[in-house]
């Protein structure tokens, strides 16, 4: 879809792409454009990007389970200094903000799991949840200081 | 996402290039898999032309850690992408891997 | 004549550059007897930038090789300018060092 | 000494330097004029500079004995394709033509010396000796095939 100008400054993508994992890529892609559009630098632009497509991993891998099974919207939404982005999918109801992230551990057993949530949480400057019908909905946001508009 | 390896008497290097993700990981981790199999434990990993290193592929070094550490290797990252350096902190494993400003330092302290 | 040493666990790198002759040759000595003396005897020798051998400095490379090798360690030649490589073909002692095309397979051969 | 041009195309230098191990890269300097004048490449002059600086740290060394004892009177003579260096020391008299250079010894006993009259010999087409009342007078002589003049 192209973007679309909704009042003075706010740039919105909208893009549906199946759930499978080749299509993290693309997700990034949008990610990063939204990112660029909110002035973000390239460094905070990636971390945005690492922490979405975790989200976005989790919904394949552990949401559907089988790859293609179903479908992922992103969506996000750009203003000088902020990015928003939605993930929203039919899979089985999960909360992510409600599950722990694995931050303590022994440097003797480290842990080879439980990355993604904890990327989200750090990069993230809000993660909202809400289950709306049959459907997941997750809204990132992250905020900058001082945007370069 | 590219792999190379090189084979040093006591030591490998390997060069990890592009992307890693969940839809490349796997080959990374056969990669690896395959050199701990045969007895090579002493892993020097050159991430300098990472440009992306998802949970998925941290899991993968994570992995392999385990393994050669419990036959007294070690994996060591070697002139690592910011991008690279950017997941591992995020992702709270930069306190597991020892970091070497290039390859040279990262084979020769094993 | 310029000498850098870099020390690694197993391995040091001795990176010689500039004119390494009977007026040099003793500088040379120095460094590399003070790194037996410490017990470093696998040594590399990066001569990428060595731009005169003459015979003093072949002499050096030839007794420092035979101390290291009665300690069990070794002398190999890292990266070689054209003119070290003539210097010691001349002098015919090429069948005494191995010699690597950079320092890092040099250093990965030990 | 300046240059001195005989005939048609000799080029002819000649200098006398004190016999200390300190002069031996001037004794080069003269010796890589001189193989620029026959044409030779760069890599073909290096070989001279080191068979001629061996005859002048072997006159310093083991003729003089002593560093500043005497000096080395160093004579290059070019013409295209040929370069022709003399050297004439009044230190006790000595024939490194006679002598054998060691070029045979067993890999786990290599030699620590004895290389010098060997890259002479290695390098050079002719090495002549004369003992010329008190004075060693050494001719080395290179040629070329094909000089680029
Ligand atoms: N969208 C999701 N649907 C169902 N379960 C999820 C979802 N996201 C995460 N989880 C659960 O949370 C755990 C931790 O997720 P994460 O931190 O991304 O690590 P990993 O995916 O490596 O296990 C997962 O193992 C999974 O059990
Ligand atoms: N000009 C000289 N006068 C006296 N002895 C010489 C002279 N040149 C060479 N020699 C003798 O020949 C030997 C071999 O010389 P050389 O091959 O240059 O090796 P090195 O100088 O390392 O011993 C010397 O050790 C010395 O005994």
């Amino acid at each position: 879809m192209a973007p679309t100008r909704t009042r003075s400054r706010l740039t919105l993508h909208s893009q549906t792409v199946a759930a499978r994992l080749d299509q993290l890529e693309a997700v990034c892609g949008l990610v990063d454009q939204g990112a660029h559009s909110a002035g973000f630098d390239d460094r905070t632009s990636y971390a945005c990007q690492l922490a979405v497509c975790e989200a976005a991993e989790n919904i394949v891998k552990h949401g559907y389970r089988k790859p293609g099974a179903g479908d992922i919207r992103v969506t996000t939404r750009s203003r000088p200094g902020e990015l928003i982005i939605d993930l929203v999918d039919s899979a089985p109801p999960f909360d992510p903000t409600a599950a722990m992230p694995d931050d303590d551990w022994e440097m003797t057993d480290p842990p080879v799991g439980g990355r993604g949530l904890l990327i989200i949480r750090r990069v993230m400057d809000d993660v909202h949840y809400e289950r709306r019908g049959h459907r997941n909905h997750l809204r990132l946001r992250k905020r900058i200081q001082a945007p370069s508009e | 996402m590219e792999i190379k390896t090189q084979v040093y008497k006591r030591v490998v290097a390997v060069t990890v290039s592009g992307r890693v993700d969940s839809a490349t990981a796997g080959d990374l981790e056969a990669a690896l898999t395959a050199l701990t199999n045969e007895s090579h434990t002493n892993l020097v990993l050159d991430l300098a032309a990472v440009d992306f290193l998802s949970s998925s592929g941290l899991r993968v070094l994570v992995t392999t850690l385990k393994a050669v550490r419990k036959l007294g290797g070690d994996v060591r990252l070697a002139q690592p992408s910011q991008r690279a350096v950017d997941a591992i902190n995020l992702a709270g494993l930069d306190v597991l891997f020892k970091v070497f400003p290039d390859r040279e330092s990262a084979i020769g302290s094993y």
